[in-house]
């Protein structure tokens, strides 16, 4: 008897427009001890099918068919009362968004307690040190300094580890890990993996890991199923599906995951379903402001930035505990270049991001942009720079307002520099919509009925609307399956290549850092530890903790090389 | 936040001399105090004499300044019409009305927040509709009818036969006007005189109070509902779920913490219209608060009275606003100083 | 390469398309409008009650506001029964004037209805502005903004209207203070609304401006105005709309109140609410016609209004609707 | 027996020369006395003086004091306390002073005698001074309060030391005050209430509820429109009389111009009198009076001493004269301003708007303006009007005194009330010599004159006089008296 059954499967999204089926006769189930990886389209109904599990779809999502079944009895129908039982306890799940599934309003430690005491028998202090323990396991450091904040004092990695420690609070029969480790670095990714790992062997736990990330299938899942457009369109054991896989959409899928070991001129494509995957820089250029460039100057000047939050509050200035999350970082972005930001999570990347674009004032140092400072200006931020700059932000969810449709939000900008107007306006959007590859229609929808995945690409497009000079991507591809993230990649390296586009570029996914940038920094603990040509840097990293970080790198073997030849 | 509070303070004097500066701008429409002062014998000469003396000659800042100077020396003058000092006599007053303003808030509170969770979580619901429509009511209608209607089913009671028998009861009984016994439970300037602390008292303080409390309830119940709605769609409130938190837990810790702010804003704000404004009721139920003083000074034009209880006033108003600013401060972390931004 | 399936476009003609109406029409919020019951119910009974104002001249069997046409031994006659003097008779009966109340109601209503929205709308607007600004830009502005709330919250709306009604009277010349009456009422209840809101708007914004997505539309250079009114706004409304839908009917029972303080529109044209004043004085003699029509009245606007408005925040909610 | 009774205000001191309004000075007749009082029939009877007569050639009067009286502390009463009193109602601080305006001084000729020396005969002069209540010196020295305190408060303000039927037993001010029975008082005792308390109550239709339910045995007053309500209901009722004042329209006489700027037509003697004709008094009596209350033809009420018998015909509601008025002086659809007050007088909204229709039937545009009390006498003074509302109550229950203060042309110390500036020197002529004559008849000549002018001349527009409504609890025994002073020592609880 299979831990959990999933047969015929089919979600329902009635909408307003028409009835949107996320999910269509999905089968899978989930062995005692198995992880089974559940890949995907960005979009696919990855996540529906782990809400639709647990009984949380969004409204007005429902179940038209199919019945899920737990250690062999029927829990689709189950009232709440009923399901509440299981949920937490038995079946715990891993959302996605780790941003917004911390309540804001309590502390880790608020939350975690009262999860573990609300499952397990035991005293207020058994608990306590329960919670300290999660968090040590899901290797956030300084434990005890850190349980007594606020969600919104963590880094988005961090963030994604508290969640998953909520998760393991209960011991739990059945985890359903949405997309668990895309906000970490690869040492924490490591560790967390191992974890899942260890808990799948030691204690039985039935797995479901959605990833797009096709290093942590093959190093960690023993089945995989491949889901598209809301259907599985492949299913079987990892060595099966991963080496030789039969449906086309596999087959693409597999040649677009970004090799470590190789420096590819573009990302690798593969068309599937009629799809045009690729499209011309001259579509681009049409309405793009092309840069001269001249890799010599530098564009973007951060000189010994430093950024401080308080940690420890008090009346007197000397009894407030400071933290320093970015300790004076100098570096140089050149004109058409690419930056490469690497570093484990809450190392400051996201920091040094927002004070390059003027979202937090710098406690030390300067920021100028073509010679010109740029950081703590008295009027704010100079109008002439935002003007030329973008930024993708780290979390797709709470960085689109949700009362504003998607056409309004990736018009904004360029309605709001004058750039276009009217039809033209709504021609660049739809087309936005359509290369990032949503679809015209996507525009009516509004930020909430979109997938992690798509809200990214929502991110992206309006980013890309103003055609700025530089581009600041904060994870920008993290949320996304390898195709859709070949395709994004390659539109920015067409930008960069053809119209001049300078880019920090951040990520954890260090084969798409080695594809992407010229140069890379290496972060840690706020402090800049290395700066380095990309392929210098990969070949021979210098500073022990770059070696570290290079070493832990997945290597991807098992992969069916088909795709590669294609391209 | 030691900082915060001292700057607040300061920033509230400043709010207390333009409150008295416009008070006294605002009292040449109040009317004249001298004709309900003097007889109805009275003569030109008398209302001459009489304006000199209470210094109402005098053109307004200069007034202000004479209330200023004597104000700072804690003295707030005589009323008009009880000619005794206006500060003993708001002290004395004060106390039924915060009784008043406490138990009115809490049935406000309690009920406003329970009713709206309850209509937020069964928001289709029949009995979610009917509290929604039925709220209304107490919003619709004016404060004072409300009151007497009251009055007249609990204070003097309708005779009600219980279908198929003979038996009648009257549904009144309820106290009528006033606060019943007091009994002085503290030291206060003349003894606090509390009602809570006797029978007749408490029962004296139900009808009015709920009179009071009826609109704050119905506002905060509909202010709770339509935040929770918004908040139970929360992704971390769909995660709560699926840690498997009791429904408790989910609606009335997370949930509801995070409904807080516009809550305790709208509370703070309706708190201090309930002590200030609670003309209508007090009046109604004759309950001997500092409203039906002002009322009172109003009508009788005692410009001492009305000039130390607006003092009052502003004074809770900016204690109430501050104590709601730093509430969401305890409530939200992110609206701490840290993290700030440009 | 949609993964969203093709949804049909819907078929309208391009010139209707454009056209304001239809795109409301055809908008989320025309949508769930249409689609909601309760919506079409409240909607067309405020609508009703706003074209029964506007047309009372020609609905009304009385004009009651004509003291000329009143016959003082017409008053208090029961609804439906002639008079015993004169013999008229009276759908809702009459007033101690009078007057019949039906017609009165459909007069007073203009009156009620004007002042009871405008008061609404110019303490909305000036509350929501004021607190938006002050949440967002912090500061001093916020500083000076809360402590002139403060200062506001001081004074109940009776001061409030004489001293504005004292002024008024100063500055106009009489031939213009009838005129003056109402925009003076309007002017004394919108300013002693208008810090619930401020207050409100302003904690919410506190709590919103710090989210990405206000970030993001920084990061674009968007301005303050724009920020506040496009991002910020739409998301801090949910309360604002509570509050305005209560206070509509708290603001006519206050120009009730303010009538009798000799400031607004004189007693011989009742508002609804005066009538409910005059009504409450014969609550317990047996003329229950003066009190209950007006106060029903006013209950079905009041409900009426109060439904739109839940369902309107709801909808306006894309997560709700 | 426990009585209690309410009434809208709080007596706001208990000091009685520091405030001379009608709560003030009804409530205190219950504890303080004076010379003379007046009876269940408002005429006037020996109290503390046993008897009095004129002096010789109308220099005063005088009064000989009942012996055996003691204050509520036990003090005996003599002519020091009436010198002591004098000297303190007629001080500068007292708001009773206007009623010593004619005297120059009182002499104490024994113990149990003293003659008040009047400036001029004063016929009337022990009417006057039925509210002139008398103190104790002692008590007063003893207690700092030799002078009233009218804007401050000394220790006569809480505190009675009085003579009367009733002691003070406590006081909270606007809360509830109760007196107990004083078992010295040297009077005959006519009623059984061992304890009477008193609370204000502001709200009338509250006060209907609690005597409704029993709460409290008598409520001043009973809205007009309740009377019938509460009539019909168990265990209570209304006791209704007639009071004192009369309710009447005045006009801006000697203003040049209407307030917006038209001709004033008021000062034209046509119109005054076509509204006259064009107010139908017995339907606001019928509608908006419920009954209630009696048409007035002049400025006191036929129960005051002086009321003109020869002029005691209203003018006949007939808009067709009051319509042919009108077209003579041209006023026809002449806009003007009719201020009202609307907390002052029983219904003086309703009556002033059932006052609109019947002008606007007859041609008259009348745009009412009405306001609370505390706005209204300043606007008055302030010559805002151009026809007003206003009641009077004769202090004196005597024609002079509307004459004096309503009709003699305005100066400092006459005519303080006649905001319209009404001027007849045939009245300015007459109002000393009805002051100071002596013979009735001579008197009620002059009054008949000074009533007749008033007529003629539509100087007011008399309307009704305003009923008194009171609610009582069966079982309670008492009297009503036209000044709507509540007098305990008449209160018989538990009657069958
Ligand atoms: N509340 C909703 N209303 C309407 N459509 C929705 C809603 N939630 C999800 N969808 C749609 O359902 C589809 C599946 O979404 P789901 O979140 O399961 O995708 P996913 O496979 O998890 O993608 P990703 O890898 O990007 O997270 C998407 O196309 C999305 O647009
Ligand atoms: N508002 C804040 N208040 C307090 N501490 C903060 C705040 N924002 C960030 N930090 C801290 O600053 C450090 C750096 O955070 P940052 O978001 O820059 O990390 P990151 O490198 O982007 O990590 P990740 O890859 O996980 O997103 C973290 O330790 C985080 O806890
Ligand atoms: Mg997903
Ligand atoms: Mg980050």
């Amino acid at each position: 008897m299979s831990l959990l059954e999933i047969e015929n499967l089919t979600v329902e999204f009635p909408t307003r427009r028409a009835l949107f089926t996320a999910v269509k006769n999905a089968h899978l189930s989930v062995e005692p001890g198995e992880i089974h990886g559940l890949v995907g389209e960005s979009g696919a109904g990855k996540s529906t099918i782990g809400a639709a599990v647990m009984g949380l779809l969004d409204r007005p999502g429902r179940i038209a068919g199919g019945i899920i079944r737990y250690k062999g009895e029927e829990i689709s129908g189950l009232d709440t009362g009923a399901m509440r039982a299981l949920r937490g306890k038995k079946i715990s799940m891993i959302f996605q968004d780790p941003l917004t599934s911390l309540n804001p309003l309590f502390t880790v430690r608020q939350q975690l307690v009262e999860t573990i005491v609300e499952h397990l028998d035991v005293t207020m202090d058994e608990a306590n040190a329960r919670a300290r323990a999660l968090i040590d396991r899901v290797g956030i450091p300084d434990a005890k300094a850190r349980l007594d904040q606020y969600p919104h004092q963590f880094s988005g990695g961090m963030r994604q580890r508290v969640v998953i420690a909520l998760a393991l609070c209960s011991e739990p029969d059945v985890i359903i890990a949405d997309e668990p480790t895309t906000a970490l670095d690869v040492s924490i990714q490591a560790q967390i993996l191992e974890l899942i790992k260890e808990l799948a062997r030691e204690r039985q736990v039935g797995v479901i890991l959605i990833t797009h990330d096709m290093g942590v299938i093959a190093d960690t899942t023993d089945k995989v199923t491949v889901m598209y457009m809301g259907e599985v369109v492949e299913s079987g054991t990892t060595e099966q599906v991963l080496g030789q896989p039969s449906h086309p959409y596999t087959k693409s899928l597999i040649a677009a995951v970004p090799r470590p070991n190789v420096k590819l001129d573009r990302f690798p494509l593969i068309s599937y379903g009629g799809r045009v995957m690729e499209f011309a820089i001259e579509d681009l250029k049409r309405n793009w402001p092309v840069v001269q460039t001249d890799r010599s100057r530098s564009l973007i000047q951060a000189d010994a930035i430093t950024k401080r939050f308080v940690q420890t509050r008090a009346i007197l200035p000397r009894n407030r505990k400071m933290f320093t999350a970015v300790d004076r970082a100098t570096f140089d972005i050149k004109e058409g270049e690419v930056f490469g930001l690497v570093g484990e999570s809450g190392s400051g990347k996201s920091t040094i991001a927002r004070m390059i674009a003027g979202l937090y004032n710098v406690d030390g140092g300067e920021v100028s942009f073509d010679g010109k400072p740029v950081s703590n200006q008295p009027g704010g931020v100079p109008d002439w720079y935002r003007k030329q700059i973008q930024m993708i932000f780290q979390d797709p969810y709470s960085s689109l307002n949700p009362r504003m449709r998607v056409d309004e939000i990736i018009a904004e900008p360029a309605r709001h520099h004058g750039l276009l107007t009217g039809a033209a306006l709504k021609n660049r959007v739809a087309e936005l919509l359509d290369r990032v590859g949503l679809g015209a229609a996507a525009g009516l929808k509004y930020p909430h009925e979109f997938s992690g995945g798509q809200r990214q690409r929502i991110s992206i497009a309006r980013a890309l609307a103003t055609q700025p000079r530089f581009l600041i991507c904060d994870e920008p591809t993290s949320a996304l399956d390898v195709s859709i993230q070949a395709q994004i990649l390659n539109i920015l390296k067409d930008l960069q290549e053809h119209l001049g586009l300078t880019m920090l570029f951040i990520s954890h996914d260090l084969p798409v850092v080695r594809q992407m940038c010229d140069r890379v920094g290496v972060l840690k603990n706020g402090e800049l530890v290395e700066v380095g040509e990309t392929e210098s840097l990969f070949a021979n990293p210098q500073h022990p903790y770059t070696q570290q970080l290079l070493s832990l790198m997945p290597r991807l073997d098992v992969l069916s090389d088909e795709g590669l030849s294609v391209a | 936040m030691l900082s915060f509070i001292l700057k607040r303070i300061a920033q509230s004097l400043l709010v207390l001399l333009v409150v008295g500066l416009v008070a006294f701008a605002m009292f040449r429409f109040v009317g004249d105090p001298v004709d309900t002062m003097l007889g109805q014998e009275r003569t030109v000469e008398d209302i001459e004499r009489l304006r000199e003396v209470l210094g109402l000659n005098k053109p307004f800042f200069l007034q202000y300044w004479d209330f200023l100077v004597r104000a700072v020396q804690g003295d707030f003058g005589i009323s008009y019409r009880q000619g005794r000092p206006v500060a003993e006599i708001i002290l004395e007053r004060l106390p039924a009305t915060l009784e008043l303003a406490l138990v009115s808030g809490v049935i406000a509170l309690s009920l406003g927040i329970v009713l709206g969770i309850f209509t937020a979580i069964r928001r289709d619901g029949f009995w979610a509709n009917f509290i929604m429509s039925a709220s209304l009511i107490g919003v619709s209608l004016p404060t004072f009818l409300i009151g007497v209607l009251l009055i007249y089913a609990f204070g003097v009671g309708l005779d009600i036969r219980i279908p198929f028998t003979d038996v009648t009861f009257n549904t009144g009984g309820m106290p009528i006007f006033g606060r019943g016994d007091t009994r002085e439970v503290f030291g206060w300037v003349g003894g606090w005189n509390s009602g809570l602390a006797t029978w007749d008292g408490l029962q004296s303080i139900v009808l009015p109070a709920i009179t009071l409390g009826l609109y704050q309830m119905t506002l905060i119940m509909r202010l709770v509902r339509a935040e929770m709605l918004e908040v139970l769609r929360a992704d971390y409130i769909r995660f709560a779920r699926a840690r498997g938190l009791s429904t408790r837990a989910i609606n009335f810790r997370h949930a509801l913490k995070n409904t807080m702010v516009p809550v305790i804003t709208v509370t703070g704000l309706q708190l201090g219209a309930i002590i200030a404004f609670a003309i209508i009721t007090e009046t109604v139920f004759q309950w001997p608060g500092v409203g039906l003083l002002f009322i009172n000074a109003i009508q009788f034009v005692d410009i001492p009275v009305m000039a130390a209880y607006l003092m009052l006033i502003s004074v809770m108003f900016v204690g109430i606003n501050l104590i709601v600013d730093l509430l969401y401060v305890a409530i939200d972390p992110r609206l701490r100083v840290d993290g700030k931004t440009t | 390469m949609s993964d969203t399936p093709e949804t049909p476009t819907p078929a309208v003609p391009a010139a209707r398309a454009t056209s304001r109406l239809y795109r409301a029409w055809d908008s989320d919020v025309g949508y769930a409008f249409r689609h909601s019951p309760v919506a079409l119910i409240s909607a067309g009974v405020t609508l009703v009650l706003i074209l029964a104002a506007v047309f009372a001249p020609w609905i009304a069997p009385h004009d009651p506001f004509n003291p000329a046409t009143l016959n003082l031994m017409n008053g208090l006659t029961p609804p439906g029964t002639p008079s015993p003097f004169t013999g008229d008779s009276f759908v809702m009966g009459t007033d101690d004037q009078g007057r019949d109340v039906f017609s009165t109601i459909l007069y007073g209503l203009r009156i009620s209805l004007f002042v009871g929205f405008a008061a609404v709308s110019f303490a909305l607007v000036l509350g929501v502005t004021l607190g938006l600004i002050a949440g967002y830009v912090g500061g001093w502005t916020e500083t000076i903004i809360m402590r002139i709330a403060d200062i506001q919250l001081t004074f109940p709306s009776i001061l409030v209207a004489l001293l504005i009604s004292g002024i008024a009277k100063g500055v106009t010349p009489i031939e213009y203070r009838d005129e003056m009456a109402l925009l003076v009422l309007i002017f004394a209840i919108g300013l002693s609304d208008w810090v619930q809101f401020a207050r409100v708007v302003r904690g919410a914004t506190l709590v919103e401006r710090n989210k990405e997505y206000v970030q993001a539309a920084r990061l674009i250079g968007r301005s303050s105005f724009v920020i506040m009114a496009r991002h910020i706004l739409p998301n801090v409304l949910s309360p604002v709309l509570v509050i305005a839908t209560i206070s509509l009917a708290l603001a006519i029972i206050a120009e009730a109140t303010l009538s009798f303080l000799g400031v607004g529109a004189p007693p011989t044209e009742p508002s609804l609410g005066t009538l409910i004043r005059i009504g409450q004085t014969f609550l317990f003699s047996g003329k229950w016609w003066i009190l209950v029509f007006p106060a029903a009245t006013l209950l079905i606007l009041a409900l009426a209004v109060n439904l739109l408005g839940d369902w309107l925040r709801d909808a306006i909610n894309p997560r709700l609707r | 027996e426990t009585f209690r009774w309410s009434a809208t205000t709080d007596p706001q001191t208990m000091d009685p020369h520091a405030v001379s309004s009608a709560p003030v000075l009804g409530f205190l007749n219950n504890v303080y006395e004076g010379l003379v009082r007046r009876g269940r029939d408002m005429s006037i009877e020996a109290a503390l003086a046993e008897s009095w007569e004129p002096l010789p050639d109308g220099a005063g009067w005088r009064f000989n004091l009942r012996e055996g009286v003691t204050f509520h502390d036990g003090a005996a009463f003599n002519a020091d306390d009436v010198l002591f009193s004098y000297e303190r109602a007629s001080s500068e601080d007292s708001d009773v002073s206007s009623w010593f305006a004619t005297v120059s001084g009182v002499e104490v000729v024994d113990d149990y005698t003293v003659d008040i020396l009047t400036t001029s005969p004063q016929p009337i002069f022990p009417d006057s001074i039925a509210n002139w209540m008398m103190m104790d010196s002692d008590w007063a020295a003893a207690n700092d309060a030799e002078r009233p305190a009218r804007d401050s408060e000394n220790y006569a303000t809480r505190h009675v030391n009085g003579t009367a039927a009733f002691m003070l037993q406590s006081r909270q001010p606007d809360l509830e005050t109760v007196l107990v029975p004083f078992d010295g008082w040297w009077g005959e005792v006519e009623h059984n209430v061992t304890e009477a308390i008193f609370t204000p109550i502001q709200n009338s239709a509250t006060a209907v509820a609690a005597l409704l339910a029993g709460d409290i045995d008598l409520i001043d007053p009973v809205p007009v429109q309740d009377a019938d309500r509460v009539n019909a209901a168990d265990g209570v009722h209304v006791l209704s009389g007639i009071e004192a004042r009369v309710i009447m329209l005045g006009y801006g006489h000697d203003h040049e111009t209407l307030l917006n700027g038209e001709p004033n037509i008021f000062s034209d003697v046509r119109v005054r009198q076509a509204v006259a004709h064009a107010i139908n008094v017995p339907a606001i009596l019928q509608t908006i009076m419920g009954g209630n209350a009696e048409a007035a033809s002049q400025l006191v009420s036929p129960a005051m001493r002086g009321f003109s018998e020869a002029n005691a015909a209203r003018p006949v509601y007939d808009q067709d004269i009051a319509r042919s008025l009108i077209a003579e002086a041209g006023a026809e659809g002449a806009t003007f301003n009719l201020s009202c007050p609307n907390d002052r007088y029983l219904n003086d909204e309703a009556v002033c708007q059932a006052v609109v229709a019947m002008l606007a039937q007859v041609g008259l545009n009348a745009q009412l303006e009405t306001m609370p009390v505390s706005n209204y006498w300043p606007e008055l003074r302030a010559d805002n009007f151009d026809m007003y509302l206003l009641g009077w109550s004769p202090g004196t229950f005597d024609a002079e005194h509307p004459l004096r203060f309503l009709v003699h042309t305005n100066n400092e110390r006459l005519g303080t009330w006649n905001f319209g500036g009404y001027s007849n020197p045939r009245i300015d002529e007459l109002l000393p010599l009805i002051q100071s004559e002596i013979d009735p008849d001579a008197r009620q000549a002059m009054l008949d004159e000074a009533a007749a002018i008033v007529q003629r001349d539509a100087v007011y527009n008399t309307m009704y006089v305003q009923p008194l409504l009171w609610g009582v609890a069966d079982g309670i025994e008492l009297t009503q008296r036209p000044d709507n002073f509540f007098i305990l020592r008449w209160v018989q609880v538990g009657v069958e």
